[in-house]
Parts: C-alpha cells; structure tokens; sequence
C-alpha cells in the first residue's frame, strides 16, 4: 500500500482535479453566501455615493486571470451601472483592452436605457497605456499627458466627461480590478495614498494578503479571490433583487461550487501525504 | 562617456523625480519626465519583439535543436503583427468614415481582434490553470509538515482554506451564539471557521505582512538611492558586453 | 509504467470520442451572429452628402438560431474550435511534454509578443509621440478630430531620441548607448519608488499600527477583547521587525521575540498560501467553464 | 400658406403651452434654493494651479427626498480682471456634494467662481458667487510633507553613511543566519551518498538583484562541495546567468584549491521559456536523483513544482527568495527557507561588498526608528486611554499626552507639516 501511494503517478492526482472541478461546475451547484465586512465596505463604498458619481474603472488584468477577476469586473459595472455612475474605464496591461470592452458589453446589453448611445456623457474608454505605475503617477496628475485621446482617437478636450477633467484626484471613487504587476499595489503607492483617493480593490488570492495591511487607511475595502468576488455579487443581489434573474450576475457564486470540492480534495491530499510522510519516517527509524 | 553620462542621466531624473514630492514647481517636470518614461515603456515592448525576432533567428540559422519550433513562433509573431499593424478587417471611425484608417484597432470582429479572442486567450488563460494542476500534486508529494514552522503554515492554510468555502458552514454551523464562559463576549459561534479565517487575516497575517512591507519599503529605498549615487552600477552591465 | 501509458492513452482517445460525439450529436460548438448594418455620413465638409456602408456582426446566443437577421458565423465557430484545440494542446502538458504543446507554446510567444508590439504602437506611439510631433499628418491619418490648429510640440524629440537609442540595442555594434535611455528608465523609477515605498509602505504602515494597547468602551469599561486584538497586531509588526533586524544576535530575550516573529510569519505565509491556492482553482474553473459552457454547451 | 400654418400654431399652441407649463409648475418643478456660504481657498502646497471651493449644501438637498429636489452642482468660474469676462463650466459635483477642487487654474490671475444647484427638469436655483476673487499662489516647498522629508534624509543619509564607514574598512557586524549552516549539512550529505547537488539561481536574469543575491550565494555553495569533493550542477535559464555562475564557480574552486575539479559543462543553459525551464530541470531531477537542491533567486510559479520534485526524490532542500507569493511554498516544502530580507543578508554576509553590507545596517537603522516610533506612538495613546478613561466623548481634555499622541499620528506619520 505505502509502495503504490509513494510511487503513484501524479498524473492521476491531476485527473482527480480535473473531476473535482469539472463535476460541481458541470452540476452547477451554488451555495448561499454571507456577504463579511470587507465585502460590505467594498459595497457601501460604491452604494453610498450620490447616483451619478464619477468612478474610475481601472482594470489591470488579463485572460489568464479572467477566470478568477472578471466575476468581479462585471459586478463592479453593474453595480455602478445600477447606481447610474459616470465610468472612467483604462488599464495598464496591454491584455486589459478586451477586458474593458466586456464590461461595456454589459452596460449596453444590459442597462441600455442609462448607458447606450451615451459614450462620452456616461461612460468613457481611456484605453491602455504604456508604462506601468508611470501612468499611474501621470494620470494622478495631469490626465491629458497621459491620455491625449481615447481608445477611439477623439481627443479627450472633445469628450464632455473628461473636458473639464484635469487629473483624477478629484474622481469620487477608484475601482481597481487587478491581476498583478502593475495593479492594486501601485494604485494605493502613488494614487491613492498620497492623494487620499477612496479605493476599492477587487483582486488575485495571489497578492490580496500583500494588499491586507493597506485597510482601511489606504484601501475603503478589498473584494479577496474568488470568494470575495461572490460576496460581493450575493450584496449586489441582496440590495437589487432584479439581478437574482440575471444569471450572468451569479458568475462567482456558481465558481464556489468547484472552489469547495478542489479545497476540500487539496486538504485530504496533504493530510493523506503527511500521513505517508510519518509512516515512512516511522519505519525508516525502526 | 560609457559609464559617466549614463550615471548623470540617472541621476538628474530620479533627483528631479524625487524633488516633485517636496517642491510643486517641479511637479510639471516630473510630469513631463513621466510622460517620455510612458513611451520608452512603450518602445520597450518593440524591443521585446526584436530581441524574440533576434534570438529565433539565431536558433533557426544555428539549426539548434527545436528550431522548428522557433520558425513557428515567427510565423505567428509576423502574421500577428502584420494583421495588428495594417487594421485588417477594421472599419473607419463611424464618425469620420472617409478616414480609411481611423478606425480601432482591436474592433470586435477585425481579424487582430480574432487573433486576441480565439488564440491568445485561451493559450494564456491554460498555461495559468495548469497550476491548480500542480498544485495538487505538490500537496500530495511536498507539503509536508516537517518542523514547527511548516506545521504551523499547513495548520493555519487548511482552516483559511476551509473558512473560504461553504465548508465552514457545514462543519461549524452549528456553534451556537451562546456565551462560552462568563460575560466575557466570546461565543461558541466566534470559533465557526469564517471568523477565525477573518481572525487570522486581521489580527496575525496583517501584522506579518507590514513588518515585511516595512522592511522591502526600506529595501527599495535603500536599492534606489544606491542606484542615483551610482553606488550599484550592475544595471550597466560589465563593459565586455559593450 | 508501459502499463499506464496504455491506461492513459486509452482515456484520452475515450475523452476525445466522447467529445466529438456531443458535438456531433448535440449541434453545439456553432457561433451565431446578429448583423448590423452601419450607414455613416461623411464628415467632410466638401461631400457632405456622401455615405459609407458596412456591417457589423453581434454575437447572440445560440437559442436565437433562426430568427431573421441571424446567421452562422464561419470565423467564429472556426475561432472557437481553435481555441478549444489550444486549450486542449496545452493542458496535454500534464500528460507529458509533447511536439503538440510545444507548437501551441511557441505560437504563444509569437503571438503575445506582437500583440503587445502593436498595442503599444497604436496607443502609446501613434497618440502620444507621433501626433505631439506631426499634428498634421496625425489629423489627416489616424485623428480626425484633432484640432487643426495644433502645433506640433518639439519637447517630445527627447523622447524619440531616446527611444531610438534604446532599439539601437539590437544593432550588432554600439549597443551601449542604449545604455542612456535605460539609465534615464532605471533613474525614473528609482526616483518615484523610493518616495512612494517610504510613504505608504514604511510611514503609512507605521502609522495605521499605532494604537492603544488597552482600549476602553465610552462608558470607562476594559473592552478586552478589543484590546487584545490591538495588542496582537503591535506585537505582531514589532516582533517580526526584530527577527529582520540583522544587527543583533539572536540571544537571550532577542531569541524568545525573534521567535515569536517567525510565528507570526508562519501565521502570513499559511494564509498567503490558501489565498494562492485558491486563485489557481479559480483559474482552472474558469477555464473548464470554458470548454463545457461555450464550446460544449453541457 | 405657410403664415397660416403659424397663425395657427401661434393662436392654438402658446396658450397650450401656457396651461401645461403651469400644470407642471405647480405638480413638481420649482428651482431649488441655492446654496449658501460659497467660498474659495489656495490648496496649499501645491504650485500654484488649484483652488479649493467649499459650500453648504443647498437645503433642498436632502439626505432621503425622492425624488430628489436638487440632482448636482454646477460650478463656473470667469477671471476677473479679463475685459470681457463670462462664466465657464468648470465642473458638475453631483448632490451630496460640498467641495470640489479646481485643477485647471494659472498662477496669479484672480478668479471668480459661481454656483447653482440643478433641480427636476434642469430648473436651476438663483446663482450664489463668492464674494471676493481669490487667486492660486505658488509655494516653494510642500510644509505638509516636512516630517517626510526628514524620514527620507535620515534613512537616505544613515544608507550612505554606512557604506562609506564599510567602504573605510570599518567592520559591520550582521548576526549569523541559521540558513547558511543549513548549506553546509546539506552539501554534506550529498557527499556521504555520493550524489550530485544542484543550484537553481531563479529564472530571472542578472539584472535582477535577487538573482544577483543568489549568485553569491552560489559562491559559498561552490566552496564547500569543492571543500567536500562533491558534483555540483547549475541550470540556468538565463545565458548571462549561466556566464556569471561559471564565473563565480570557477573562482570559487580556484580558492578551494581545487581548480582541476571545476567541470564547466557542469553549469549550463537550458531556455528562457518558464515552463520550458521547468520540465527540464524536473526531468534531470528525476533521472540523476540529486541529494541536495538549492533555490537560490527570483521565482514564480515554478517554484513549487521544483519543491515538489526534488522532495518526491528524497533531496533536502535549501531555498532563499524574495517573492512574497512564493515563499509559503518554499517554506512548506523545503527543509530551510531564507526569507525575504534573510535572502539579502545572507548575500551581504557572504559577500562583505561595502555597499551590500552598508546598505543592510542603512535599513537595520530605519527599522530602528519605525520600531521605536511605533512603541512610543502605542504607549502615549495607551497612556492617553487611561487618562481619558470615562469621561465623555465631548470634554475630553486636550492634555499634554492627547495632543502628543495627536502630533505623532497626524503630524509626524501624516500630512500635517512641522
């Protein structure tokens, strides 16, 4: 038995991966969740303000992430969309443009009475950059060097929203959704923490413990992971029960269900793991 | 002129730089600083693709092993560009239609676009699931609880990991709001796996965490100013390289 | 080990077959379009009347099949079947390392090198370089709507030069003055992050730890618990900062506070590992998500 | 024919208009009152380019109306020495909302600003203009940043000082770090079993100060197996890393006494390609089973299926790394772990470069202040509780203690200025 678990192609650990993710996600489960503090500061953060508020969107994230960060992307806009929020969109990651473009998908398809055809009065795609926290440090600062026009061409001085817009310290809330390098991390150094922006981040469970002692003096709230990303939709639901139809709203909600089962299964892999590992020791030593 | 010129560029920047925090007449040199920083960054990215063309061209004309491959990778790189460069299946800015060539770039159905949706995507997006894969295998084969630290980090990870999922609710559901002993405030319910993860975050891995932002805020510090004193020159490399 | 080889090839070609028979038989995997049509006048002033047409194409769900306006995309079923290939390509990696994945892989490098080639060409170097320099050729190309009056803004050479002296790095002889332009990056960023990181990482981090370390309710009660907590948190910070203070010997009292701190790291690390552990199944079902929801539609 | 018609709209259409208009007159509109108390302020410490401005709110804007009778602000502003002056939009803060700053103003010309709240159907409430024009002046020096500006030369200067005493000759004492003798068992045992050892300096290239900081390490690693007569082996997946180990090594054996055990082939380059890297690395594990790994650099995701691999063949293991994210692995899965700032105190230990070894006690120095500021901060404000305690939120005292806790948090860790 101890020869066959020491000796057991990991390749068969992987399959018992793929059927702990595949199945709950195929099934569908969905478990109810509560939303925690941090989640409900994130909301109050946005809920709070007057409808109609300026919000920068910044997401810094790429398809290989979007499996973990677009849930909360969406939530976020719809959301602000909810609240009427004029949106300032960018990213610093050349990988974030389509990104950008799929939350305003949803402000369009979904919210097409405040939204549709007001490009420019509503909401506004600044595009990329180049530069990483560079950009950061100039949009904080005077916007227009940074961004002369938007991912159209139009030059910002023609674009109501951002006509009178010299930098962004004065926007009412910043949202970061953020995968990495350049991200939330950079956002607080040289955006929100000399200038005393409100911030919320949405980020990786990779650097959401790295982002942990910014709150609450630097960061309004933080959404962490996956998990964080469900709470907030489950507050979302919780206050606007028309979303509870939308199934595309419950986008981190229906992930729990595999989180749950891989959890669950790495546990019993370490503890099975440990188990052989004393078991060895043991006889080693006898 | 190497080594000299090179040491006064950096450090009249970083100074300029640093002096923005202090003195506002120099904020608009910092910005305009920041501005040609933005688009050396941008020039940074075409010189990745050189470097990638230079380095497969090398491997193919050396004819080292796997140069197929790199033929591969220049094929992709040339069409991508190409099909990015010259907007190909993009329409005019709808404003302004007799502009043949203002129209975006990434415009969703423009073959760029095709390009970014149906290659990169999902290459990019599998490269990263593959760890959840090794994940797995490394918590079967390596995490093992080998002294009192690593029994710690293995204790502490399965309770976050728990607390993060519905788990928690099923195995400490059922711990009740009553008052464990005395008037004290501690409740049966307060050792459900949820709070004790939010325990854990903020009351032992956020301290954790700001000694260690402390000591790499002064490291960068530290790092930088050795830098614009030319103290540290290794990012001029040895001057055989020249 | 031939054993398992079989085992293993034998699950694939199942997998394989039993994918290609929901295809086959369910009728998913297809992209449908909705398209719209776009009539755009002119701008110009001399052939106000002039229009341009074209058509745009929307993505509907599949349900919609049928209905008048939509239609079969061919590139985009043809996209989601290449990217289902890719997907499967490079997860055959965990079986082992093969010619299929290291063609996807090396499609890969090609590809993200370009695309962020280009991306920074269109936004960064056509917007902020080339239309600072040449206004006029920038409004009659790529930006329309530029004022015509704008002049162009010679401060913005610097840059180019630079910029030139950076790519002469690829050039076989004289590379170092690409030098110049990196120690003008490498001073910039030592410049904004040795201000920021003192700010926010050390002062801000400071400041946000100084509590009391006994806190009490407004009616004068301890509130313990409160107070612990406070406690926890500066002992914490201080105890780690002494286990990365390297100027003392870890001995006597030092030994007991510095061990408190590796604790207490411990604690950090265990729950950092959790987070990862849980962003990287995320990313898997994400993925999953993917193949079952979009290309197979189970 | 024309003229009829607009007799006709004329006759008919006015005195609809009239009537409607008055039935919505009465139903909702009516302007809203303006707000009061409109001023502006120079931001301070800026150069000169904003102005703050500052109202009360308008008393139709309340916190729960609906609908609401005041939607936003409009904000214009016009320069009041200019011989044809009219106010410009600058701005449209929404309800709810009582300052706004204005970015966009030049130094030394005198502004006057205006201010309207914006009810139902755009009715706008009679204008409110701050009485006298205020201009933005430029300042020489940001007073809110002062203390900073004093953190940033202590800990700057104490960084310099340090290198110039280690660079005099002075001997800087560093404590030893348990980790390096972790090395020596470890190359140790690879000798007894008669297996190779292997060193990964990261994946990221000599410009990277981690992988700089590995390469010392290497050094040290050099000279015990040629100290020990054991294999050492380093792939690298970087060519200018793999140039510099060979470096390192080289003299490192020449040192030992032992150059004609320096095998060059021993240190080569695999591939750039991260996971490309990887698979190689593993697969050598596998086949040559070496009894000691060391991960010595800058790591990413790779990190823990090397771990992982050189545990499934019994190695022990040594790593050292920087990388936050990847260090829980590390530790979880090796038998020692340099951690963090460890990592570099061990290179500067090993190395004895001036500069290392300054710049190391430069940050022992700032760790010094900050833990020192951070007790005293705790104890005056636990002290300050004590003094407060149980009197009431509104007579609190301003006591010596109150205020210094004050000055520490607000003052000195803040933006407050001297």
């Amino acid at each position: 038995m101890l020869k066959i678990l020491q000796n057991l192609d990991r390749r068969w650990i992987f399959l018992l991966m793929f059927v702990a993710v595949a199945v709950p996600l195929i099934m569908g489960t969905t478990f109810p969740e509560t939303p925690s503090g941090e989640v409900i500061a994130v909301f109050d953060a946005v809920d709070n303000l007057p409808d109609g508020s300026n919000i920068v969107m910044a997401l810094d994230y790429d398809p290989a992430s979007a499996g973990e960060l677009q849930p909360m992307a969406s939530a976020f806009t719809r959301h602000c969309a909810l609240k009427k929020h004029n949106i300032y969109f960018m990213t610093l990651w050349p990988q974030g443009i389509p990104m950008i473009q799929s939350s305003i998908d949803i402000l369009n398809e979904e919210y097409p009475k405040t939204y549709k055809g007001k490009y420019g009065t509503k909401y506004v795609n600044l595009g990329f950059r180049a530069g990483n926290e560079g950009v950061i440090k100039l949009v904080v600062e005077d916007l227009k060097k940074s961004y002369s026009a938007d991912i159209h061409g139009t030059n910002l001085d023609n674009i109501p929203l951002t006509k009178n817009l010299k930098n962004i310290q004065q926007v009412d809330l910043l949202c970061n959704v953020s995968a990495g390098y350049p991200g939330s991390q950079e956002w607080v150094l040289y955006g929100s923490s000399p200038f005393d922006i409100p911030t919320v981040v949405g980020c990786t469970g990779v650097q959401a413990p790295i982002m942990l002692p910014y709150i609450p003096d630097q960061l309004t709230g933080m959404l962490a992971a996956i998990k964080g990303a469900a709470e907030y939709e489950q507050a979302i639901i919780n206050h606007y029960p028309q979303l509870a139809e939308n199934p595309k709203a419950k986008e981190g909600l229906i992930r729990m269900g595999p989180q749950l089962v891989a959890h669950v299964l790495l546990i019993g892999l370490i503890a099975l793991g440990n188990v052989i590992y004393f078991w060895e020791r043991k006889q080693g030593t006898a | 002129m190497k080594r000299t010129i090179p040491l006064f560029i950096s450090a009249v920047t970083g100074f300029v730089l640093i002096a923005t925090a202090f003195i506002p007449k120099f904020v608009d040199w910092g910005n305009d600083a920041m501005a040609w920083f933005n688009l050396l960054a941008a020039f940074a990215f075409v010189l990745g693709g050189g470097n990638l063309l230079k380095m497969q061209l090398q491997k193919i004309s050396a004819q080292q092993p796997g140069w197929g491959y790199s033929a591969v990778t220049l094929i992709a790189f040339f069409i991508t560009l190409f099909v990015g460069l010259a907007k190909v299946g993009v329409h005019p800015n709808v404003n302004f239609p007799e502009f043949a060539w203002s129209g975006d770039y990434l415009e969703e159905g423009s073959v760029f676009w095709w390009f970014f949706e149906y290659i990169f995507t999902p290459l990019s997006a599998t490269m990263f699931a593959l760890l959840a894969f090794y994940i797995s295998s490394a918590a079967f084969r390596a995490f093992r609880a080998k002294n009192t630290e690593a029994t710690i980090l293995l204790i502490i990870a399965v309770i976050v990991l728990l607390g993060r999922t519905y788990a928690s609710e099923w195995l400490t559901g059922g711990f009740s709001n009553e008052p464990i002993f005395g008037e004290n405030g501690i409740t049966y319910s307060d050792f459900k796996l949820d709070h004790l993860t939010q325990i854990i975050m903020e009351d032992f891995t956020t301290p954790g965490m700001r000694a260690i932002k402390i000591g790499i805020a002064l490291g960068v510090a530290s790092t930088s100013l050795k830098v614009l004193l030319g103290v540290d020159r290794s990012y001029l490399g040895s001057d055989q390289e020249a | 080990m031939k054993q398992s080889t079989i085992i293993w090839t034998l699950l694939m070609v199942l997998g394989g077959l039993g994918l290609v028979s929901v295809q086959v038989f369910r009728g998913k995997g297809e992209v449908y379009v909705r398209t719209v049509p776009v009539e755009a006048k002119s701008s110009s002033k001399t052939s106000p009347e002039q229009t341009y047409h074209w058509s745009t194409y929307q993505q509907v769900p599949a349900i919609e099949k049928g209905n008048p306006g939509i239609s079969l995309s061919f590139s985009r079923t043809l996209g989601l079947w290449v990217a289902a290939f890719c997907t499967l390509a490079i997860f055959s990696f965990l079986y082992g390392d093969n010619p299929l994945y290291k063609f996807t892989e090396s499609v890969f490098v090609g590809v993200s090198a370009a695309y962020a080639m280009v991306v920074a060409f269109w936004t960064e170097i056509v917007t902020n370089l080339y239309a600072k320099l040449l206004p006029g050729l920038a409004r009659i190309s790529f930006f329309p709507d530029m004022e015509s009056s704008t002049q162009p803004n010679w401060l913005y050479l610097i840059p180019l030069v630079l910029s030139v002296l950076l790519l002469w790095r690829l050039a076989p002889k004289g590379n170092w003055i690409a030098r110049w332009p990196l120690a003008f990056f490498i001073g910039a960023t030592a410049g904004i992050r040795l201000i920021s990181y003192l700010e926010t990482d050390f002062i801000g981090q400071l400041q946000s730890t100084i509590m009391p370390f006994i806190v009490f309710s407004a009616d004068g009660s301890l509130l313990w618990i409160k107070s612990l907590r406070n406690t926890i948190v500066i002992v914490g910070v201080l105890s780690c900062m002494v286990y990365f203070f390297f100027s003392i010997e870890h001995e006597g009292i030092v030994k007991y506070i510095s061990r408190l701190g590796i604790w207490f790291l411990m604690v950090t690390f265990g729950a950092s590992f959790a987070y990862t552990v849980m962003g990287r199944i995320a990313l898997l079902s994400g993925r999953l998500d993917f193949l079952f929801n979009n290309w197979l539609g189970i | 024919m024309f003229k009829w018609i607009n007799l006709v709209i004329k006759r008919l259409m006015i005195p609809l208009l009239i009537v409607t208009s008055g039935v919505a007159l009465v139903a909702a509109a009516e302007p809203p009152a303006p707000p009061t108390d409109f001023r502006a302020e120079d931001v301070p410490g800026d150069a000169g380019t904003a102005i703050d401005l500052f109202w009360t709110l308008s008393p139709d804007d309340e916190e729960n109306t609906k609908p609401r009778k005041v939607l936003r602000y409009v904000i214009s502003r016009k320069e009041a020495d200019h011989k044809d002056p009219t106010y410009e939009n600058i701005g449209e803060p929404t309800y709810r909302v009582n300052t706004f700053r204005d970015s966009n103003c030049k130094t030394g010309i005198p502004y006057l600003y205006r201010i309207e709240a914006v009810g139902q159907e755009s009715l706008t409430s009679t204008p409110v203009v701050i009485s006298e024009p205020v201009i933005a002046s430029l300042q020489w020096f940001n007073l809110q940043r002062s203390w900073f500006a004093v953190f940033v030369f202590l800990i700057c200067g104490s960084v310099i000082v340090f290198i110039e005493m280690a660079r005099r000759g002075k001997t800087l004492k560093i404590r030893k770090i348990a980790g390096l003798e972790a090395i020596k068992d470890a190359v140790g045992r690879a000798t007894e079993m008669g297996r190779s050892c292997l060193f990964i300096p990261g994946i990221q290239d000599i410009n990277d100060i981690q992988t700089v900081a590995g390469i010392t390490i290497l050094a040290q690693v050099a000279k015990t197996t040629a100290d020990y007569r054991a294999k050492l082996e380093v792939p690298t997946s970087r060519s200018l890393v793999m140039t510099t180990a060979r470096d390192t090594v080289e003299a490192a054996y020449l040192a030992a006494g032992r150059p004609d055990e320096y095998n060059e082939d021993d240190i080569y380059y695999i591939t750039d390609e991260q996971f490309g890297y990887v698979a190689s690395v593993t697969g050598k594990m596998v086949r040559d089973k070496p009894a000691a790994c060391f991960y010595m650099g800058a790591f990413y995701a790779e990190s823990l299926i090397l771990a992982e691999t050189g545990n499934s063949v019994g190695a022990i293991q040594v790593a050292g790394t920087a990388m936050p994210t990847q260090l829980p692995f590390f530790v979880a899965a090796c038998d020692f772990t340099l951690i963090g700032e460890e990592f570099f105190a061990a290179s500067a230990y090993l190395s004895g470069e001036p500069q290392q070894l300054g710049s190391l006690k430069g940050q022992d120095f700032g760790k010094l202040i900050g833990g020192i500021l951070l007790l005293v901060g705790c104890l005056i404000m636990t002290l300050s509780a004590f003094e407060t305690r149980g009197e009431k939120q509104a007579e609190k005292s301003q006591s010596f203690l109150h205020s210094a806790q004050t000055y520490i948090k607000e003052n000195i860790l803040g933006k407050g200025g001297f």
